[in-house]
This record gives structure tokens, C-alpha cells and sequence, in this order.
């Protein structure tokens, strides 16, 4: 079952043609990977799906839902959650609090109840915070609640933001490069966490570079070059796709290899 | 023994600075030589002063504390009309006598038992000026004003008693305190074939419409208010100030005044304690302040007490006091006591003032 | 070259690093390996001066680092490439490249940088802000090359590049020690990290755990279940 | 604790003039308080909010001159009055951010005293209009006391209010806004609705508080409304400290007080009050409160 | 009213060219802190009043000149050790605050020495009105006029040009990559805060023949001054002056033909309307807000 329908999206800025014309579906609880060389239009692709960057042409179809060209707080109440790749964390508030956020829509929010604290709304904070507390160990920041976010690393930055967006229960996730700044054991718990949120139902689409991941997680993977998709199908499919090695993969050997066999 | 305390509340600082900054320094000067003479009624003089910075709500604030904390037994103060109203109110409720040295109309009309003035009024200005087109036969007056409580009062009352002096006021213009060119309006004034024109203002503004005056090449007479009734305003217009016309009290050519003239004693006086204590022109507002003290110091004298209700009486009763402002003659309808001839008509000659034929 | 003994540094009350000691002979790639807040990147901001020390001593040949400002320690030819790119959003490419010589090094080098980096080329006039991820991510190498470092602090260098640019830095980093840079290398991606180094140092609360050749690292159980993901 | 001190100040209050410093110590709090869920929390600026305040004052007065409507009502219609202006001129103005935004504020404000400078016809220039005083149940409000308590509950309860709305849904939504509008957003937070939510609040905050002044003083004058005074309320604001709501109280109190003590300075005054303010903001770079606050919680560790 | 839109046009030139001068010194000190200097009124004050009262005193016009440039330059460079330097790790607003409570002091301190007085300096080359097409521009409204171009031709080559200015440039966008390439960034504070106010000072002197000059004749320039760097774009220099140019011709034309009371609200009608649309003002750095 499709979720999200995109077609013929298009975004350019000045003379750059960011996206040029892609049709993309993403199927209900699967995980999606958008790949591709850096500038290849990934993250304008995600700030589309996302409502942040209205496209110049093309359809954003959420369940029927056409989606293209209304405000981005629209795209997340209906149901589009996302992270950033150049970190958007509420620097002025503590981890909590910035999951809590998360749970905006999840939330009432009359002005009079909020100035006369009402018990309902005092409730609705207690559940919210517990909330907000489960998911921050959920992605592994057990014990940072009261952290002010801007003492905290980069790569629990990433984590938070990963909470801070599942906290709105999102039917699709769209991940831009959550394990850049994890290293490959890191990467592994993120790894483990998509799985569990992609059998619980929720839709993911993760842009990333850590093929390793890539591989592991994918049910479907989809690869941009210049605006454009260049290829589409399973990892497998993907990874041996001759264009794909070209453009983006290089060739088969690691670079560690590649130095290790300088050292021999 | 006791000192009387005299309290004042003075726009030292902010827009109306040169009304305020001239009396504070007078106010300061006179307390101290009538200290180092004795004092009044035997007991020394105290003056406690705050700065309003123009703002009314300032003023009505250090009227409060003038009279609930300092105790004061007379205000002398209120540079503007704005900071004046705001404090009227609490001489009235607490019974202190009050004489304010601005100049608008409302302060004595109606007449209110606390509440006195020393200046003209700017009624009176605008009669004095439209008396004087009359008498040269113009009838076309344009005016231009300030956007200031001064600037806009008198021109109100120049519009109401435009028609009395047959004045058809053909253009009213008007300008901000800090703007820098009036060549627009100006232009616009010359368009209306005005045979005269009045400029409402004080500060710096006037100079600058009159420098500008002479560069769009208006010829027709020029009046200014008695708003810029000093020396610094013939330096700031330099050779355009040359011609022009305002209404000002005799302070500012105490040395061309006849000899038989009531005044000239006094403000020969106060200019010259003044000019050599400050370095600096008097101006009228310095003169408005003198007045104030001397009213009041001289009610002091002929109540014999600084009771605040024998001295408002006796206030009332002041007759004859002459001062830089004019000869003072109070009655329980006039808590001013000036008439038009307090008034001379000046003109700028050869970058000096003299008195206007 | 670089010897570092006993560092600490704290951010207001919190420490960040208890006594770090480290050392790295002239044109030796010293790789640095560690958990998120380890403090890895404190170690390169504390090094290059932009975040002070609150103990122990930094020694650059024969200089006390310590001494002397952020803009000294560039001069001097210590030239940090900073995690998170920073690069002078709403300023061109070809400016950033030419601040990158403000302190040291020449526009002559503008050549040869770009060929290392074809992609700024053609963005030579754009804003920086408006490159994608990686290619800011070059633009923050490419700006760091301009100056001729002596000594290169590479924080994250191969975050959000694409497999293939991870390889060509990798070996760039790795050519650029042969001619004679000096280099501390902090990369998540341990493999590669370890890969073209000569040494490792393996940090974990703000302190140095474990050193050694990185080939010993590379096949060190302990750091092969903590950092290379293997299970 | 405010409410404690609100009610214990009065046995330190020796005479009118020391509750007549209370009160506008208590009204400029509250203006504070207001504006600093829009600057501290929301993270939006307003240079403007002097003109809100005077609109309140000169409403409520020309609704009860003008138009015969009572005082105890007239008051709280300029309030709304005013919110609703503040709310269509904020559609706009608050699509803008940073110095855009100060300046488009900026304008508001300098258009509104202006407007009110000008139209003498209704606002009695630059000299100011007299207000009839505030009747309550049928009751004039006349004393300091009378308004001392009047003041200081407002300002309790004002405090009350912002504090709760800080600590809910629709104030971390402000918070958020301020990190990251574009984050935010990505987490169904309109962020227009909220920032003009605020920005109303803030402006009926202050238009209570001008109508209130004017009601007290028994007259108003354009003074209120100028932009020096708009810097004024956000000096305040800073001085005590963003984001924090007693930050707002203190910086409101020390600021009135401040010109108050320095009276005695005479000429040097403006002098020694500028240094004060550049010496507070070097020293406290966060505002008084959350730097004193940091320093107490530090001690112990 | 044929011709006479020609001299609302000069009145405007005159006023607008005073703003532009002022916005010039907006923009230095923004573009090396992203800070308003809202001392920036009072800089062009201290060098007007020194002029002033070294002419009057009996000093030629040209060392007068030059003096008072020195004077303001030394003010602003004490303040900026004292005052500002110290907080420059502080927010915006702080240090906003911190240049208002500078301007306070500055204000006060120019009362206690000069007074409160207003002071003119002679026009440069005589005050005979140059007559064109029935208008009048007074001659000194060209100096000023002149001396915003020549500022900003000299400023654009520098921060345009020069690895110095961009420098200054790159300092306010990221201080931490600042540092990084070994630019001294309290070095670059604090030569902006000398050029500042080595421009307001020239600004200063060239503006006292006409708009005279006292203790608080900042204020009104500092408020004009913003405005117009704001509506030319805040950060550009030929923006400045546009937005200068663009302001006072409001202004003139606002007095002339509507209201010349409303004529100061007519022009923030105008600045309100640009900046809905264009908030970055006329000509605003490019900006790049993508995530
Ligand atoms: N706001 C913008 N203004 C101008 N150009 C832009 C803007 N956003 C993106 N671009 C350009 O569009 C192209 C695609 O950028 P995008 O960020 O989508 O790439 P990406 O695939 O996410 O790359 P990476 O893997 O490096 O993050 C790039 O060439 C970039 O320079
Ligand atoms: N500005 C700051 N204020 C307070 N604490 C900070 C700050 N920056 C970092 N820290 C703390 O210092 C510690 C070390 O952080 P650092 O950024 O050096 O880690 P790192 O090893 O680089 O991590 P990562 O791999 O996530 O980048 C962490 O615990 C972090 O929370
Ligand atoms: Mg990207
Ligand atoms: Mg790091």
C-alpha cells in the first residue's frame, strides 16, 4: 500500500536544478533509502516532503492527500516527521523539553488553559513528559534529561533529534543522515532502532551515506544524481547497479583496505 | 532655624532643555546670592530640583515627591505645559502654591486656586505679532510650527485669534523639532502667496526655517515666536536672521531700553548676574524663573510666614512687582497679571536685536 | 612534534578532559577513536586554541602552545578543520578559500585545491551556505588546505560525504602526509580512520584508554566491538 | 514570593511618593513581563510596544470622555481594542525576524505617537489629554494605597499567568520558535499562530498597563508613546534578564527606581546611568536574575 | 505646485544624504559584530561638537576638522576596550543594550562639556544656494552628498576587495571559523568600532553647516540612520546610502504633496511596506536560510 506519492517533483535554485522532475512512492511500513553523491539533491528532496521547501512544480500525494504547497506545519500534522542533516535542535531548552516539543500535535493548546494551568492540561504535561523520557532512553540518552542541549556532542544531538521526532508519532520518518558523526557500533543501534520503528508500522525514509547501514536496513533504495533518479530497487539490486558504482559507491574496496594495502 | 523650601521640576534635559536648563541655573544662582544676603524672613532657602526630561509623567512624579517627601513650601517649576497639567492636579489636592513657567493658556484659564504663571501667554504672542501685520497692512499670514506642545499651543491660539487682527492664515505647515531641511514646506508657503509668515517653534527648528527661508527666496516678512527670544538664535541663522520680527520681553535688549523704562533696572540686573556668573545669553526663560522666585519669595515676605494658604493669598495679591517678564498686577481672575504691553516687538539689525519700529 | 601531557579542559564546571596526553612526531597521521562526548573534539578545539585549557601543557616543536593565541597557533601552521563544517555561510566559495589564507599560505595554492576538489569549481561563485552537506564539507578541507597546514586537525572529515568522496579524502589525507603533514585524525568511521593511519589513540570520558599502532587498533577485539561494529 | 513581597513592601513604604514609585514599579512589571514572553521566550523582537501602551491609555480615555462609555469599561475595551489592532498589525510584521522586525516594530511605534502627536482634535496633542479617574463597583479609586493594591495584585497576577504559560504546551512552542522556526514547524507548530498569540498578549499587557497609568495620573501625553520609551521597556526587559520572568519584575523595578536614586546626580545623571547599564550588561551578560541565578546554583557544587 | 516638486526632490536630496552618511556607520560596525550600534548617532555628535567648539574657539576649519576626527576616533576606541569588547561573546540584544547604554553616556558626558547648546559650523564653500530649474540646494548638501559617495566607493573596495575586509566580513557570520583561519577577531572589533566612528565623525562635520549639532542631536540621527540602513538592506553599503537617499526623499516629497506633519510616518509607511516585501530591505545580502 502506498503512503507517500510523489510526481514529478521539481525544485531549482538560480540556474541548479536541485530535483528535476522524480516520482518516488513509498510503500506503508517499509524502510526507504535515498542515496546518492553529495549535491545530488537528497536533503532538498526531504525538505520538500517536508514542507520546507515549496517545489516549483510536481505533486506530494499523502493517502490522497494532496500535500504541495501548503505550510510545513501542515505537512507534520499530517503525519510527516523528519530530522535534519545541519543539526535544528531547540538549543534553548534542555533534552526533555525538546522531545516534549516533539509532542506538539499530540497536545492541546488553548491559550486559556495554558495561562490558568488546568489540571487536564497539568495531566497532559505529566504524560508528556514521561513520554518524552521513555523515548530519550529509547535512542540511548538515558540520564540526559535536564542536559541544556547546547552541552551536549554532536552525535547525542543526532540522537535527540531522532527522539524529538518520534515523539510526534509520525506515519513517515524521513531521516536525513542520522548516523553521520556515529561511529560504525553507533551506527548499529540507530540501525536496530529504524528496524523496530519500520515493524511497528511507521513508514521510514532515510538518507544516509554509511552504506553499511544502507544495506542492512533497506527495503527499498532509491539513488538521485544530479536532481535525478539514476537508479531504484532493492540494496542488492542498487549496489551492483553499474551507474550507481560510477556515480557514487567508487570502486568495491574500502578505503581501509585501500590503505592497508599502502601499509603492506 | 528652618530653611524654606522652595521645589522645582524642570525639563533640564530632552527637547525642552533650553527652557529648563536656563531656569535651573537661575533658580540655583538666585537661591544662593539670597542665602549669602540673609535669606527670607530670616531663614535660608533650600531648593530642591528634578529634571522631567520633558516627559509629563516624569513631572507629575517629582511634583509627588516635591510635595510628599521634600515637603516643599512652593513649586517654582513646570517648563512646559505638558509637565505644568501634570503636576496641577496635586498642587490643588494638596494646597501648595505652584507657579509654572510655561506658557500656555490652560494653566490660568480657568483660573485655579493653587496655580500661577509668570510667562506671557502664547495667546498673547500671537496677538502681539497679528497686531503688528495689521499695522504693516499684511493680511495673508502663512503659518508654519514645530510639532512640540509649544509649537502646537500657539498655534492653536493663532488660528483663534487670527480673524480678531483680520489675518486670513493662508498655509499652516509644519515641521518635526530635529528635522534638518524645511525647504518643502517653505516652498509650499511660497506657492500660497503669503505676505507674511509665522513660525510657531523653538530650539533649533526656527533657525533652520529661517536659513531656508532665504534659500527658496521667500521675501516676505518672517515672524518668529518668542520661543527663540535669545542670542543663540542669531547665531544659528547667521545673516538670514536678518529682518526678522518676534514678540520677547525686555530682557533681551535691556541695554536699548530708555533709560525712564520700569524694567530696566531689572533686567539689567538679572542679565548682567547672569551673564557673568554662566558665560552664557540670557534668554527669557531664565527671565520666566526670576519672576517665579520673586512672586514667590516676595508673596513670602508680605504673608510674613511660608503658610502655604497665606502665602497663595498674598500671591494673588501681588500688585506692581516688576519683572523681567512685565509689570505683574494678580487678581483672583488672573493668576498671571501680563498684558500685551509686556510684550516688545523685536527685529533683527545688523545681527543684533533691537526694538522694532 | 605535537606533545600534549596532562591536558584538561572543562566547559564551565563540567570537565570535558582529564589529563590527555598524546603525541605526534613530525609527518606521523595520528587517528583518534571514541564515543559520542568522549571528548575527541574538545581535544582539537583545546589543540587549536579556540577552547581554553584548564591544565597541563600543549608543545608545538619548541613552543608552549598555551602561550599563545588561536591566531598565533594558525599562524604557526596549526590549522583545524572544525566538526560541523562552519563554513562563511553567506560569503562565495572563492572568498572562503581566500580567508582560508588570511593567516598563512598563499592564493597560489587556490590551483591545486581545486583540483582536489573539482565540485568547488563549479560552485566557485554560489553562497556557501547554499552547497549541500558534503560539499561544504570539501569547502571546509579545501579552506584549511589553502593555509599549507603543518599541522592538520581533521575533526570528522568524511561526515556526510558520499562512499566514493570518503575513499578520495581518505587517500588524500593520506598523500598529504606523504608530503610532509603532520596530522591528528578524528573520524566516527574507524575503519577508515585507523585505515590510513600510522598510530591510534582510543579516548572514552575524556581520557585516553588505549594506544597503539593502528594496525594493532584495527584488530584490537575491544576496539573492534566498540567502534568498528563488528559483532 | 512576589505575592509575599507585594503584600509586606507597604510597612517599608513611608510616604505617597515612595507608593507612587510602587505602582510604576508594579505597572512597568507587568509591561515587562508581557514583552518578555515576546523578546525572552518567543525569541521575537518589538521596539515598538510604547505605542501599545500609550493607545491603551488614550483609549480608555477617549472612550470615557468621548463617548461616555464608564471607566470599568472603557478600560478593559481599550485593552481589547488595542489586541485586536496589535493582532492585525502583527499578521505581518511578524513574518519578519531579527532587525527587520525591530525596525518594522520600530515603525509601528514611531507611526502610532505620531498619529497621536498630531490628531489633536482627540488626543490634545503633544500636551496630553486629561482622564477621568478608574471607578470600580461604583467606587472612584482615588489614594496611592488604593492603587498600590491594585497595581501590585495585577502584576501577581500577571506573573501567575505568564509562569503557567511558560510552563505548558504553547510555551514550549515559543521556546521552540526561537531555536529553530524551521524545526519547529517540522513539529506542527504554527509558528505564526503562536508568535501573534504572544505578540497580542504582550500588546494588551501593555495597553492594561497604559490605561491603567492614565487612569492613575488622571492625564496622558504622547510622551508614553514614543520610541525612547519602547527602548525603555526592552532595556528593561534585558537588563533583568530574557527568559525569565522575575528577570522582567527586577529589571522593571531597578530600572524605575534607578533614575529615581540618581536624581541627586543632577547633570551627571544621564552619564552615571549609562555607565550603570553598561557595567550591569558586561558584568551580568545574561541580565541580572539568570546570572545571579547561575552564580546560586553554582556555589554548592 | 508645477516646479515645485524640484525642490521637495532638493530638500529630500539634503536630509537623505545626512541619513546615508549616518547608515554608512551602521553598516561597519554590523558587519563586523551582526550588532546595531546604536552609539552610532553619538559618534557623528562628538565629531560635530568638537568641530564646532574648536571654530569657535578660534581653530582653522581644517585642523578643526581634523582634530575632532581624532577625538571621535579615540571616544570610540575607549568605549570599545571598555565596553564592548569585554561582552563580545554576549548575545546581540546584550551588546544592542550595551551601545544604547554607551549612547546614554556619551549623550550625558557631551552635556557636562559642551552644554546644551546647539552649535553650526561655517559651510565649507559659502552658503549661497545653487539655483537649478527653480530650486535650491545649499552648497554644503553637496559635500555631504559627495561624501557619501566617496565613503562609499572607499568602503565597498575595501570590504569588496581586500582580504582585510572580508575578513571583518567573515568575523561577524562565524566567529568560530574567524579564529580557525587566524583572523584576530577582538582586533576586528575594535578597528570597525574606530571606523565607525571615524566616518560618524565625518558625517558629523559635514552635516553641523546644515542640520546644526548638539548634545542629543544623536538621537534623531541614530533613529533616521537605522531606518535607512535598514530599508537599503543592513549590511550593504551602497544600500546605506540608497536607503539614506530614498528615506529624506520621502520625506520631502511626504512634506510636499500630503502632509508635512505626517510626513515622518508616511516615510515608516513606505519602510514597513518594503521590508513586507523584501525584508532583507533594497539591496540585503543574499541570504541562505536552507537547513
Ligand atoms: N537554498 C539553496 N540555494 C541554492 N542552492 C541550493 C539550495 N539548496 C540546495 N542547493 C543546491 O542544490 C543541490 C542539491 O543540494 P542538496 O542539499 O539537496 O544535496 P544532497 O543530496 O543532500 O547532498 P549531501 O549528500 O552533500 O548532503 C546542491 O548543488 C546545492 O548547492
Ligand atoms: N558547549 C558545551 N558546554 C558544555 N558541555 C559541553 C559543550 N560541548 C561539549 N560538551 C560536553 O563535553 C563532552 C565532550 O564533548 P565533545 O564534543 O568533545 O565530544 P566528541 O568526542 O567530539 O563527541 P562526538 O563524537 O559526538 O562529536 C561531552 O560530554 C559534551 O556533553
Ligand atoms: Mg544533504
Ligand atoms: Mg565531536
Amino acid at each position: 500500500m502506498t503512503l507517500l506519492a510523489v510526481r514529478g517533483l521539481e525544485k531549482s535554485f538560480g540556474g541548479v536544478k536541485a530535483i528535476g522532475g522524480v516520482d518516488l512512492r513509498f510503500e506503508r511500513g517499509a524502510v526507504h533509502s535515498v542515496i546518492g553523491p553529495n549535491g545530488a539533491g537528497k536533503t532538498s528532496l526531504i525538505n520538500m516532503l517536508s514542507g520546507i521547501y515549496r517545489p516549483d512544480a510536481g505533486s506530494i500525494q499523502l493517502e490522497g492527500q494532496e500535500l504541495a504547497g501548503q505550510p510545513a506545519h501542515r505537512f507534520a500534522a499530517a503525519g510527516i516527521g523528519r530530522t535534519f542533516q545541519n543539526l535544528q535542535v531547540f538549543f534553548n531548552m534542555t533534552a526533555l523539553e525538546n522531545v516534549m516539543t516533539g509532542r506538539h500535535l499530540r497536545e492541546r493548546h488553548s491559550l486559556a488553559a495554558a495561562l490558568l494551568r488546568t489540571r487536564a492540561l497539568q495531566r497532559a504535561e505529566a504524560q508528556s513528559r514521561q513520554a518524552a523520557h521513555d523515548l530519550l532512553r529509547l535512542v540511548g540518552l538515558c540520564g540526559q534529561d535536564d542536559t541544556r542541549a547546547d552541552a551536549m556532542s554532536y552525535g547525542a544531538l543526532k540522537r535527540l533529534e531522532i527522539a524529538r521526532a518520534l515523539a510526534a508519532q509520525p506515519r513517515l520518518l524521513l531521516l536525513d543522515e542520522p548516523a553521520a558523526g556515529l561511529n560504525a557500533t553507533e551506527a548499529r543501534e540507530i540501525d536496530a532502532l529504524i528496524q523496530r520503528l519500520a515493524e511497528a508500522g511507521t513508514t521510514i525514509v532515510l538518507v544516509e551515506h554509511n552504506m553499511a547501514l544502507v544495506m542492512e536496513v533497506s527495503d527499498h533504495v532509491v539513488v538521485l544524481d544530479h536532481g535525478r533518479k539514476l537508479a531504484e530497487g532493492t540494496p542488492h539490486e542498487v549496489s551492483s547497479h553499474p551507474g550507481v558504482i560510477e556515480a557514487y559507491l567508487g570502486s568495491a574496496e574500502t578505503p581501509a583496505e585501500e590503505a592497508e594495502a599502502a601499509h603492506a | 532655624q528652618e530653611a524654606i523650601r522652595i521645589g522645582a521640576f524642570l525639563s533640564v534635559t530632552g527637547p525642552a532643555a533650553f527652557l529648563g536648563d536656563p531656569e535651573l541655573k537661575t533658580l540655583e544662582m538666585y537661591v544662593e546670592r539670597i542665602n549669602a544676603e540673609g535669606g527670607v524672613l530670616g531663614r535660608k532657602l533650600q531648593l530642591f530640583s528634578y529634571d522631567d526630561a520633558g516627559d509629563a509623567e516624569k513631572a507629575r512624579t517629582f511634583a509627588k515627591r516635591l510635595i510628599e517627601q521634600d515637603k516643599v513650601d512652593v513649586i517654582v517649576g513646570g517648563s512646559t505645559t505638558g509637565a505644568t497639567m501634570a503636576a496641577v492636579p496635586l498642587a490643588e489636592q494638596s494646597g501648595t502654591p505652584f507657579i509654572s513657567l510655561a506658557g500656555a493658556v490652560p494653566i490660568v484659564e480657568p483660573t485655579r486656586k493653587w496655580v500661577f504663571k509668570t510667562p506671557h501667554t502664547d495667546r498673547m504672542a500671537c496677538e502681539k505679532i497679528f497686531a503688528d501685520t495689521q499695522a504693516r497692512k499684511l493680511t495673508k499670514v502663512a503659518l508654519i510650527s514645530g510639532s512640540g506642545g509649544f509649537d502646537k499651543s500657539m498655534r492653536a491660539e493663532c488660528v483663534k485669534v487670527a480673524p480678531k487682527y483680520g489675518v486670513d492664515l493662508v498655509a499652516d505647515e509644519t515641521y518635526g523639532a530635529t528635522d534638518t531641511d524645511m525647504t518643502a514646506q517653505l516652498t509650499k508657503i511660497k506657492a500660497s502667496g503669503a505676505q507674511a509668515v509665522l513660525n510657531a517653534g523653538f530650539g533649533q527648528g526656527p533657525a533652520i526655517v529661517t536659513r531656508n527661508y532665504r534659500q527658496v527666496g521667500l521675501t516676505a516678512p518672517l515672524y518668529q515666536s518668542h520661543g527663540v527670544a535669545s542670542r543663540e538664535f542669531i547665531k544659528l541663522a547667521g545673516p538670514a536672521a536678518e529682518g526678522v520680527r518676534l514678540p520677547a520681553a525686555a530682557l533681551l535688549v535691556s541695554d536699548i531700553l530708555p533709560a525712564g523704562d520700569p524694567q530696566k533696572p531689572v533686567v539689567s540686573n538679572y542679565r548682567k548676574h547672569y551673564e557673568d556668573k554662566f558665560k552664557s545669553d540670557v534668554s527669557t526663560f531664565g527671565g520666566h524663573a526670576y519672576d517665579g522666585l520673586m512672586l514667590a519669595l516676595g508673596a513670602m515676605k508680605a504673608a510674613g510666614s511660608t503658610d502655604k494658604a497665606k502665602v497663595r493669598d498674598a500671591l494673588e495679591a501681588t500688585r506692581g512687582y516688576v519683572g523681567t517678564g512685565g509689570v505683574v498686577n494678580m487678581n483672583a481672575n488672573d493668576h498671571m497679571g501680563l498684558d500685551l504691553t509686556a510684550f516688545r516687538m523685536l527685529e533683527v539689525k545688523d545681527g543684533k536685536w533691537s526694538l522694532a519700529k | 612534534m605535537l606533545e600534549v601531557a596532562s591536558l584538561a579542559s572543562r566547559y564551565g564546571r563540567i570537565p570535558a578532559l582529564g589529563g590527555v596526553s598524546l603525541r605526534v612526531n613530525a609527518g606521523e597521521l595520528v587517528a583518534i577513536v571514541g564515543a559520542n562526548g568522549a571528548g575527541k573534539t574538545t581535544l582539537l578545539r583545546t589543540i587549536s586554541g579556540v577552547q581554553p585549557a584548564s591544565g597541563g601543557q600543549i608543545r608545538f616543536e619548541d613552543a608552549d602552545l598555551l602561550k599563545l593565541h588561536a591566531r598565533q597557533r594558525v599562524q604557526a601552521g596549526i590549522i583545524q578543520v572544525p566538526e560541523g563544517r562552519q563554513v562563511f555561510a553567506p560569503m562565495t566559495v572563492e572568498d572562503n578559500l581566500k580567508l582560508g589564507t588570511f593567516a598563512r599560505g598563499s592564493l597560489d595554492h587556490m590551483e591545486p585545491v581545486l583540483d582536489l576538489f573539482p565540485v568547488l569549481r563549479d560552485k566557485f561563485r554560489e553562497l556557501a551556505g547554499n552547497l549541500s552537506g558534503g560539499q561544504q564539507q570539501m569547502l571546509a578541507i579545501a579552506r584549511a588546505l589553502m593555509a599549507r597546514p603543518r599541522l592538520l586537525l581533521l575533526d570528522e572529515p568524511g561526515m556526510g560525504l558520499a562512499p566514493r568522496l570518503v575513499a578520495e579524502i581518505f587517500a588524500r589525507i593520506h598523500a598529504l602526509r606523504k608530503v610532509g603533514t603532520t596530522i591528528l585524525l578524528v573520524d566516527q568511521n574507524a575503519r577508515a580512520a585507523l585505515g590510513v593511519a600510522d598510530r591510534g589513540y582510543v579516548m572514552e570520558t575524556g581520557r585516553i584508554v588505549l594506544e597503539g599502532s593502528a594496525r594493532d587498533l584495527l584488530h584490537d577485539p575491544q576496539v573492534q566491538r566498540a567502534y568498528l561494529g563488528s559483532a | 514570593m512576589l505575592a509575599a513581597l507585594v503584600v509586606l513592601a507597604p510597612l517599608a513604604l513611608p510616604n505617597n511618593y515612595a507608593y507612587e514609585v510602587a505602582i510604576q514599579i508594579a505597572i512597568n512589571a507587568v509591561v515587562c513581563v508581557g514583552l518578555n514572553l515576546l523578546i525572552g521566550y518567543a525569541g521575537q523582537i518589538s521596539l515598538g510596544h510604547a505605542g501599545f501602551f500609550a493607545l491603551g491609555g488614550y483609549a480608555s480615555a477617549i472612550l470615557a470622555t468621548r463617548y461616555g462609555v464608564p471607566v470599568w469599561l472603557s478600560l478593559p475595551g481599550a485593552c481589547i481594542a488595542v489586541g485586536a489592532l496589535a493582532h492585525v498589525l502583527g499578521r505581518p510584521t511578524l513574518r519578519l525576524k531579527g532587525h527587520p522586525l525591530a525596525m518594522a516594530t520600530l515603525g509601528l511605534g514611531v507611526i502610532i505617537s505620531i498619529a497621536l502627536t498630531t490628531e489633536d482634535k482627540w488626543t490634545g496633542g503633544p500636551d496630553g489629554m486629561p482622564v477621568p479617574p478608574l471607578v470600580l463597583f461604583g467606587l472612584a479609586v482615588q489614594g496611592e494605597q488604593a492603587w498600590y493594591w491594585i497595581a501590585g495584585g495585577l502584576l501577581v497576577g500577571t506573573v501567575w499567568l505568564a509562569l503557567n504559560l511558560i510552563d505548558s504546551p504553547n510555551g514550549r512552542a515559543l521556546r521552540a520558535l526561537h531555536g529553530s522556526e524551521v524545526a519547529a514547524q517540522t513539529l506542527g507548530i504554527d509558528c505564526t499562530r503562536f508568535k501573534l498569540q504572544v505578540f497580542t498578549l504582550s500588546a494588551m499587557l501593555a495597553a492594561l498597563a497604559g490605561a491603567l497609568t492614565a487612569h492613575y495620573a488622571g492625564f496622558i501625553t504622547p510622551a508614553k508613546a514614543t520610541f525612547l520609551h519602547s527602548v525603555e521597556l526592552v532595556i528593561m526587559v534585558v537588563f533583568g534578564g530574557m527568559a525569565s520572568v522575575f528577570g522582567a519584575v527586577v529589571g522593571a523595578a531597578v530600572m524605575t527606581l534607578l533614575p529615581q536614586l540618581l536624581t541627586v546626580l543632577k547633570d551627571y545623571e544621564m552619564m552615571v546611568f549609562g555607565a550603570v547599564l553598561v557595567a550591569t550588561m558586561v558584568l551580568f551578560p545574561q541580565g541580572l536574575v539568570p546570572t545571579v541565578a547561575r552564580w546560586w546554583n553554582g556555589r554548592p557544587q | 505646485m508645477g516646479g515645485a516638486w524640484l525642490q521637495f526632490v532638493a530638500s529630500g536630496l539634503t536630509a537623505g544624504a545626512i541619513y546615508a552618511l549616518v547608515a554608512l556607520g551602521f553598516t561597519i560596525v554590523f558587519n563586523a559584530s551582526g550588532a546595531i550600534n546604536f552609539a552610532q548617532g553619538e559618534f557623528v555628535m562628538v565629531g560635530g561638537m568638537s568641530a564646532a567648539t574648536l571654530v569657535a574657539a578660534g581653530v582653522s576649519l581644517p585642523l578643526a576638522i581634523l582634530l575632532a576626527l581624532a577625538a571621535a576616533i579615540v571616544v570610540a576606541l575607549v568605549i570599545e576596550r571598555v565596553a564592548i569588547s569585554p561582552a563580545r561573546h554576549a548575545g546581540t540584544v546584550t551588546l544592542i543594550i550595551i551601545t544604547i547604554g554607551v549612547s546614554l553616556f556619551l549623550r550625558g558626558l557631551a552635556q557636562l562639556v559642551w552644554g546644551k547648546g546647539v552649535f553650526r559650523l561655517p559651510a565649507f564653500s559659502g552658503e549661497e544656494p545653487i539655483a537649478f530649474a527653480g530650486a535650491t540646494l545649499l552648497p554644503q548638501s553637496l559635500w555631504v552628498l559627495g561624501g557619501a559617495a566617496l565613503a562609499v566607493i572607499a568602503l565597498r573596495f575595501f570590504y569588496g576587495r581586500t582580504l582585510a575586509g572580508k575578513a571583518m566580513l567573515a568575523t561577524s557570520f562565524n566567529r568560530l571559523a574567524a579564529l580557525l583561519v587566524g583572523i584576530n577577531t577582538r582586533a576586528v572589533l575594535f578597528a570597525s568600532f574606530g571606523l565607525a566612528a571615524f566616518l560618524g565623525a565625518v558625517a558629523g562635520v559635514l552635516i553641523a553647516p546644515i542640520a546644526f549639532t548638539s548634545y542629543d542631536a544623536g538621537i534623531m540621527l541614530g533613529l533616521k540612520g537605522f531606518a535607512a540602513a535598514m530599508l537599503g538592506g543592513l549590511g550593504s553599503f551602497p544600500g546605506a546610502v540608497l536607503g539614506g537617499l530614498v528615506l529624506g526623499l520621502l520625506e520631502g516629497l511626504g512634506a510636499g504633496f500630503v502632509s508635512s506633519a505626517y510626513k515622518d510616518a508616511i516615510a515608516f509607511v513606505v519602510i514597513l511596506g518594503v521590508l513586507f516585501f523584501l525584508p532583507g530591505g533594497f539591496l540585503g545580502a543574499r541570504s541562505s536560510d536552507r537547513v
